[in-house]
């Protein structure tokens, strides 16, 4: 146990004189960033970010691994996830059908908090690490069954942009640095 | 014959037509006002400066700033874009503005800021000078008296406006005009206490040799400078259009054209002032001294480019100072141009007389 | 943290101090809950306020409609006293639904101002003397509707959705033949 | 009155005969007599200085007299909200309503229902969530800056702000996969735990931003002019700043020694090693002063964090009481991925019944919730008061007095953010 401390301190005073040499200190500071600029600027649409795995980008689902639970559904936030039911023929009874569910998305509302993911008990739910989509128009935004299983392809990505990733510098603070082709997860 | 003298007859013509239009681009009070240093000039200067500025700005602040629209020239014609897009952006004129000052205010500033080029001298060549050679003799007076023009037209355009953040604007601007335009006359006219004339012609001569008043009374090159930058609300004294204190301050209103003229005013004043500083403390067209008969090249074009060139550094220091400073308070920028900058001009001065004295 | 014996130390202290202007102290997590009967708010406050503590973090209103009142508790602390900042008390008092009069704490704790004027727009409950008693997050028609009053349902969402006509035919098929 | 959220029909207001109170306006439209040299400017809200508020100011000449906030352009109904939805839901809710320091928006509320809950989260969930919030605070207190310098023209410092803030975003994203809205800490733990290289990256973020601390410095706090502009402006007192409940950097840089990590430390502040920096001036320059010795003192407390992250590697991040009991895929997917999957009672969580208060120090300054539960999957009452909200009275009285000039000064010093203040 060691509660913080409060410490009292001054904002320091600057004289008239002194205040000569701060212009000139953050005139010189200024210029020695016009002649070595720090920049670290993603050139969007012909650069892209290759995002880690651990990205919460657009979710997609296993059709396969999902047992109907509506768990996603109920943990929802905003509605975007919603269960849909079908009728199939039921196997053992053929008379009597048999009602499966089967969650959809709605990226109108969808915030990528990813409780769905992590709430579905057969993981049949899971995140791309692409967060630009681009739809034509907003009835496609909601995706059903089929196109919900389909992994978005980043536009970006998909025309050739040339894929960038960050990395930490204790000088630079970030640095931009190209993905070469072999390079790529 | 006739064939020959078709011929002749032709070349007559193209010849005399063409020598009379270079004649005419080269009419003093034509090249002055309307090439270099004025009109084309202004805007050519104005708008590679203001390209500087972004990208100076930009690289201080971990940007690029504009690119996109010309990537192989560092986005040097963003500025182009920007221009055609104010020209076909739909001029709005409020009901409750006053409309004929509303309209014509614009153009007039625009039109006397740049009234200074018009009576300097940027070249020793006699022919070249714009105003007879009597009136030659106060072009110093004349230039300084015509650079107080335009604010007025800024406080009309506050004023006709009619909205509240535009009459705070124009307030400010008036308040400013009385707190620069002494510091920057006296500040230039130091100048003329030491060379003894207010011929920029003897004053520029005078700095021949390396000898720039510039380096004799940085005192007074220094008042001038900073007067400069508050008449021009250039930072850190734009404060008479701050942004997030008063929208647009007087220029609130405008849309369109109108504001993109607004704003290329600011940067034509900043332009003139920047000629005068040149050619007062900056040796003029000096070190390049021309032949006494030199032709349109020689005489005119060549020294009138030096001091373009010069101005333009002069410029381009300016605005570097939006990377650096932020803006002051309208009763702290008095307060520095009455106590600080006014006395330096005033100090300025002293030494100008003393060494037109001495030397 | 304050454990459990201190906050009941300090509620016990709080009761003697307080003496009978206060009917109930309660320990909750976080916080200690003194009720008063409204016509004892003020005098508690000012109390409250002598012994330090000194600013209103929250003005909570709560609408306890199967009662038939509102709750309006004051959770008031203290920044300049470092043994009471420690302790967040509750100074609640209760107010008929159809007749919400409350005495504004204002003028004692000018901090209330502002969180008093939203219990206003939000439960339309009217705070006596008050010197600037409007709406303000909500414009007024909106705050005339008392939006957070319990009677103001929200209704959610179900979990389901209707496919469109078209794909239910679709994946219809598809799925037979799967 | 029923608002049903599918039905596309919007509550009828009947407009023309609702009366309150005296005015019967919208706020900014009635109709005032005024002296005759006074005149009323409205700042905002589409005014470049404003933010998503209005400021309505009368001003005699250039100082101006009265100023009367005008709040709620983003008010988002979060405490109405919150009422009709599960206890798991309101986590992304109220996170919106401070995206940049999201982290610090969250905790208190997942703390308020921990208490009730009966349940204190693991030694290593603390850590993260610390880490996550000090990250917030620093990236908080930049994008102050980023808006402080803009309002006072100083465009290099806006810029600066917000391209550094971008380290901590990145961090950020690492940690927990979002860039803005984390979503991280949840009822008994947080949702992932550090990546392999996550303390390195955090260590070399705090080399490179130490130095950037004294760029600021040089650049902007000793710049002259700016010092100029702030140095006595929007004086608050300690008294004053006590009367006004301000909160956070605001209090502290008014010499009143409050800070919800010192007074009631909560997650794992008390084992760290920090100091809290008050200034006495109470202006803007020491509002400003004051950040920054903050964002030193977070930058110190990630350096201890860092240290215990690596010591309490491939510890659990989840309370038992929703992680002993799940099932083997849970386990791997923790152990591959680091990322904790959620049990599905979480949809439908049953909260005891009883009254939470729960404060912690965001960015901004201190946070409050206060749940009520009838125990029932839904809260019975959320009552959230934000740093913003708090410090928008300073705007009332804090202002009048000063140039119109100062207006922004004082705002940009005060940190104020209208989606946190509106929620």
């Amino acid at each position: 146990m060691m509660p913080a401390k409060f410490v009292h301190k001054k904002t320091p005073k600057i004289g008239v004189l002194s205040s000569i040499g701060k212009n000139a200190s953050a005139l010189v500071l200024g210029l020695k960033y016009f002649f070595e600029p720090n920049r670290f600027t993603l050139m969007y649409p012909r650069e892209y970010i290759v995002l880690d795995k651990r990205y919460r980008g657009f979710i997609v689902l296993i059709k396969n691994k999902c047992i109907g639970c509506e768990s996603c559904a109920r943990v929802c936030p905003t509605g975007a996830m919603k269960m849909v039911k079908f009728e199939v023929p039921n196997p053992k009874n053929p008379e009597k059908k048999k009602i499966v569910k089967y969650p959809t998305i709605n990226h109108q509302r969808c915030v990528y908090c990813g409780f769905c993911v992590d709430i579905c008990p057969t993981e049949a739910l899971y995140h791309v690490p692409v967060h630009d989509v681009v739809y034509f128009n907003l009835a496609d935004m909601i995706q059903y069954v089929e196109s919900f299983q389909k992994e978005p392809v980043s536009p970006t990505a998909a025309e050739g942009a040339v894929p960038v990733k960050y990395i930490f510098d204790p000088e630079r603070g970030l640095v931009k640095v190209r993905i070469k082709e072999g390079e790529k997860q | 014959m006739a064939y020959i003298s078709i011929w002749t007859l032709t070349r007559d013509v193209i010849s005399t037509v063409f020598w009379g239009i270079v004649k005419l681009i080269f009419w003093p009070p034509i090249y002055q006002f309307v090439i270099i240093p004025g009109l084309v000039a202004a805007l050519v200067v104005v708008i590679s400066i203001i390209w500087f500025e972004r990208k100076a700005a930009a690289r201080v602040q971990m940007r690029y700033g504009p690119l996109e629209v010309s990537p192989k020239l560092a986005g040097y014609l963003q500025l182009f874009a920007d221009l055609i897009r104010y020209s076909f952006q739909e001029i709005i004129i409020p009901r409750t503005a006053d409309i004929i000052p509303f309209i014509t205010s614009p153009f007039f500033a625009l039109l006397l800021s740049l009234l200074p080029l018009a009576v300097i001298p940027v070249s020793p060549v006699k022919w070249t000078w714009p105003l007879t050679l009597s009136a030659m003799r106060y072009s110093v007076l004349i230039a300084a008296a015509l650079t107080t023009l335009s604010p007025i037209f800024i406080v009309a355009m506050g004023w006709a406006s009619n909205n509240r953040f535009s009459t705070i604007g124009s307030m400010r601007e008036s308040f400013l005009i009385t707190a620069y335009e002494l510091s920057a006359i006296i500040g230039i006219f130091s100048v003329v206490a030491t060379v003894h004339s207010f011929d920029f012609t003897n004053i520029v001569n005078f700095q021949g040799g390396g000898k720039w008043l510039g380096l004799i009374n940085p005192i007074a090159l220094l008042a001038a400078f900073i007067a400069t930058l508050i008449s021009t609300s250039a930072f850190p004294f734009e404060i008479s259009d701050a942004e997030n204190e008063i929208v647009a301050g007087p220029f609130t209103e405008y849309s369109g054209l109108m504001y993109g003229v607004n704003m290329g005013t600011a940067y034509i004043k900043r332009w003139a002032m920047s000629v005068l500083i040149v050619l007062a403390f900056l040796g003029g067209w000096r070190p390049y001294i021309p032949p006494p008969n030199a032709g349109y090249i020689a005489g005119y074009l060549v020294p009138s480019l030096i001091v373009s060139a010069k101005a333009v550094v002069v410029m381009a220091l300016m605005s570097f100072l939006r990377a650096v400073y932020g803006r002051y308070r309208i009763d702290q920028a008095l307060h520095i141009s009455w106590k600080y900058v006014f006395a330096l001009a005033i100090a300025g001065f002293g030494l100008g007389i003393l060494e037109g004295y001495l030397l | 943290m304050s454990s459990n014996d201190q906050l009941k130390n300090f509620s016990e202290k709080l009761k003697e101090n307080l003496g009978d202007l206060i009917s109930k102290v309660e320990i909750h997590k976080g916080f200690i809950l003194i009720e008063t009967h409204i016509d004892k708010v003020r005098e508690t406050a000012k109390k409250l306020k002598e012994i330090g503590f000194d600013h209103v973090k929250s003005v909570t209103v709560v609408d306890r409609m199967k009662d038939g009142v509102f709750e309006v508790g004051y959770h008031v602390s203290s920044y300049l006293n470092k043994d009471l900042a420690k302790y967040v008390v509750e100074l609640v008092t209760t107010v008929p639904r159809d007749k919400p009069l409350v005495p504004s704490l204002t003028d004692i704790w000018l901090s209330a101002e502002f969180q008093e004027r939203e219990a206003y727009e939000g439960f339309g409950i009217i705070f006596k003397d008050h010197p600037d008693l409007r709406p303000i997050l909500l414009a007024p028609p909106v705050a005339e509707l008392k939006p957070m009053r319990k009677d103001f349902v929200v209704k959610e969402e179900g979990i389901y959705r209707e496919l469109p006509k078209k794909e239910n035919v679709s994946s219809k098929v598809s799925e037979k033949k799967g | 009155m029923i608002i049903d959220m599918q039905s596309s029909e919007v509550p009828r207001l009947n407009m023309s005969s609702w009366e309150i109170g005296e005015s019967r306006y919208l706020p900014g439209m009635e109709i005032k007599k005024l002296g005759k040299e006074k005149f009323v400017v409205y700042i905002g809200p589409q005014h470049p200085g404003s933010g998503h508020m209005r400021i309505i100011i009368k001003v005699d000449g250039d100082v101006i007299v009265e100023a009367d906030p005008d709040l709620g352009y983003v008010h988002r109904t979060m405490e109405k909200l919150s009422e009709g939805r599960a206890y798991i839901k309101i986590i992304p809710l109220v996170e919106r309503m401070a995206i940049l320091d999201a982290c610090n928006a969250t905790l208190p509320y997942v703390e308020a229902v921990e208490k009730l809950l009966g349940l204190e989260a693991p030694e290593r969930a603390k850590y993260l969530r610390v880490a996550l919030c000090e990250i917030n605070r620093i990236a908080s207190h930049l994008y102050g800056f980023g808006i402080f310098g803009v309002f006072l023209g100083h465009s290099t410092m806006y810029m600066w702000g917000f391209g550094d803030r971008e380290i901590l975003v990145e961090l950020a994203e690492k940690l927990t996969g979002a860039r803005l809205t984390h979503t991280y800490p949840i009822f008994g733990g947080v949702r992932r735990d550090a990546p392999q290289n996550f303390t390195d990256n955090l260590r070399k973020a705090i080399r490179y931003l130490r130095k950037r601390l004294e760029d600021y410095r040089r650049m902007f706090l000793d710049n002259p002019v700016i010092r100029k502009r702030l140095e006595g402006v929007g004086i608050v007192s300690k008294r004053a700043a006590t009367d006004l409940g301000l909160v956070g950097p605001n209090l502290r840089a008014s010499g009143v020694e409050y800070d919800v990590r010192a007074v009631e430390p909560y997650e794992a502040y008390d084992e760290f090693d920090f100091e809290i920096p008050v200034f006495e001036e109470g202006d803007s320059l020491a509002r400003a002063w004051v950040r920054v010795e903050e964002i030193k003192q977070s930058l110190r407390i990630l350096e201890q964090v860092a240290d215990k992250l690596d010591k309490t590697k491939g510890q659990q991040i989840m309370h038992d009481r929703f992680w002993a009991k799940v099932p083997p895929l849970y386990k791997k997917v923790f152990e591959a991925e680091g990322r904790v999957k959620l049990m599905p009672l979480f949809a439908i969580l049953r909260v005891p019944k009883g009254r939470a208060f729960a404060r912690t120090e965001a960015g901004r300054g201190e946070i409050t919730y206060y749940i009520e539960s009838d125990g029932k999957d839904k809260p019975y009452r959320v009552r959230i008061v934000s740093p913003s909200y708090r410090n928008a009275i300073m705007f009332k009285y804090a202002i009048p007095g000063h140039r119109v000039a100062d207006l922004p000064a004082i705002y940009g010093s005060f940190d104020y953010f209208p989606p946190e203040a509106d929620r």
